[in-house]
């Protein structure tokens, strides 16, 4: 078995990753750290947990050494930490965005931070598998993927990499527990219950990601915009893709099936009939999908593609999981094979 | 191996716990105060009510 | 492998059975029926199960035989083909209420029907593993429990058991997937979102199964009240007990732990600090889980138990796998092990 710790595990992405790592075959949880709840049982912050293990969390100074340590602090804080934890495990994968960008001036102008640690980006590699599987399998730090950029990402990778798009405008709609376990008068439910409030309309961090992640020789023209809706878990970006030449539905399935058609955690939905047929989070809480779907618009050249994921697992936990698989050599799908609730 | 004095669950004081240090019953969750080791026995600690607000 | 067939996989309980049956390690699912969906496939149906099984739906007259038949049909249909069914498998597990009561005499009055086979109700054991444990290891027709009787029963029986209880009120508030998968005006969205709606006040069949297993020697004294709230999954019995002689909080913990102490599937949720602090069923969605906690009121004679659960598992396929695992000899937790998620 692999020794593993979380750094951060009080949080919502923290409490998923346990969670999986609790029900993953060859992963064993050394040490869970929290410095608000250490000396507690886990359940007490992850009731799920209860009777799952006897973990307590420890204080980040009683940390040692582990074969793979997950961070899953809150943006801005392991990137000051990196020297100590990368002195005392051999892989890291860091969930926050730390190190998710190559350029430091990214960090400037989306995060308002100087990167306290430059020379280390170029040492992780950006987590999504089904972009940089064989990157990542010979990686020692992986980062992990924004959630919102994850599922834009994904529905938009097959076209932008055949150079087909002249403009997108990604809105991507999302669930409170995007803004973390931290409780905010926005996060009051009486005045977050049943919103559709709009979240970063017109500049949103993540669309550094996507301009990394979808530039093929030429810098892609995205729009980003946020809305805040009634759920939980759960994100969904609409891509309106404006393409260069006009396709048909049928070239669609087959450039997305040559893309993703042997995917384990992609699955394409766009049927014809039934109540389930474009991508919805709703039944994608808890399972480690993305689940992509599209729509020609006759007579005009844009598609409407359509990416839904859990923004804790493939936006977060479970794609870390994904990625630590593949570092560690395990099969790709190690513990992650629930397949989400139906109704839920 | 003790009690916890509210709700009766066995408690293992993990070694190299102090006397006066707080502890907290992994069922019930209430926070204990070990009055000494050896034999190992545990009090109920000053409790702060949190207050709900519902 | 064992085989098991579903008969009725088109609705909720089929369809979270059809899960747990997939992802069980001693179960190879054979057929499942649905005369609606016949020839579709599942995940037309159940969009968790996409890319999960080849699976169609066949039609109930093209059932053929195996090791296990589970019945998930609405109540009023198994009664009248017992026979067929019982020729169709050695073991049986019937999840709907045709054969959970042992009097004819309360199908009469409950469910308005003359029962067509009570010669069958003595054969089918009621199928609550926590308090029937060895008989369902012998049996061979098992019956499933109703949602909210589980949840009202786990909470009450160490205190029935002991003769405790003068009088009991059961406050139930559910979800709407107790309503099963077809739409009517009251499961209408508009009509159904954030209702505190009382369901049946003053008189509830599944009252009926409370009497029954409570009954140590004296008719338990029970009123029981049900209501639905804004949820789709989840059961919570609140149950006001009166009881005969006071008890103290660590008296209740010694009764709680010597009934449920060892249950895999029975966690005491008592807490004096912290969010979660009693049961609630937001947090066991998916799990098999019945949480259970109590509060002593000083100075009355009035003590609150309250037991949670996920009405589509441990109130119904959770329950029937967990049985089904003791009929065949398998570990008791097979296919059982999904913990719930949090946030969700």
């Amino acid at each position: 078995m692999v020794s593993a710790s979380i750094v951060g595990a009080s949080g919502y992405a923290g409490g998923e990753l346990l969670r999986l790592l609790l029900g993953h075959p060859s992963f064993k949880v050394k040490q869970v750290t929290s410095e608000t709840w250490a000396g507690k049982p886990v359940h007490f912050v992850h009731p799920n947990l209860r009777g799952r293990t006897e973990l307590r969390f420890v204080k980040l100074e009683d940390l040692e050494p582990c074969d793979v340590l997950f961070l899953a602090l809150p943006h801005g804080q392991a990137m000051y930490q990196i020297e100590h934890f990368a002195s005392l495990a051999h892989y890291i994968v860091d969930l926050s965005a730390d190190f998710r960008l190559k350029d430091p001036a990214d960090y400037r102008r989306w995060y308002e931070v100087e990167h306290p640690a430059p020379h280390w980006l170029p040492l992780f590699t950006y987590g999504l598998p089904e972009i940089h599987r064989e990157e990542i399998r010979s990686s020692r730090y992986v980062s992990g993927v924004g959630c919102n950029a994850a599922c834009s990402i994904l529905a938009l990778y097959p076209l932008y990499r055949r150079k087909l798009v002249e403009m997108a405008i990604v809105d991507v709609k999302v669930g409170s527990s995007e803004g973390g376990s931290k409780p905010t008068q926005a996060s009051h439910h009486p005045e977050r219950a049943g919103v559709m409030r709009p979240y970063a309309p017109a500049s949103h961090r993540h669309l550094a990601e996507l301009v990394q992640e979808l530039n093929f020789g030429e810098k892609p023209q995205i729009y980003f915009t946020v809305t805040s809706v009634d759920a939980v878990r759960g994100a969904l970006a609409t891509c309106h893709c404006f393409l260069k030449e006009p396709v048909s539905e049928k070239e669609l399935w087959k450039i997305y099936r040559e893309d993703y058609g042997a995917e384990p955690f992609i699955r394409l939905v766009s049927a014809k009939q039934g109540i389930h047929r474009y991508p919805d989070p709703k039944v994608l809480a808890g399972s480690n999908y993305c689940d992509i779907g599209f729509a020609v618009e006759e007579g005009t050249n844009r598609v409407v593609v359509m990416g839904a994921i859990d923004n804790l697992m493939k936006g977060s936990a479970g794609n870390a999981v994904q990625a630590a698989n593949l570092m560690l050599g395990f099969p790709e799908t190690a513990g992650l094979d629930f397949p989400g609730l139906h109704p839920v | 191996m003790t009690e916890c004095p509210e709700c009766g669950a066995t408690i293992n004081l993990p070694p190299g716990t102090e006397v006066g240090e707080i502890i907290t019953c992994p069922d019930c969750g209430v926070e204990l105060e070990v009055v000494s080791l050896n034999p190992p026995s545990l009090e109920l600690a000053p409790q702060v009510e949190e207050d709900w607000g519902e």
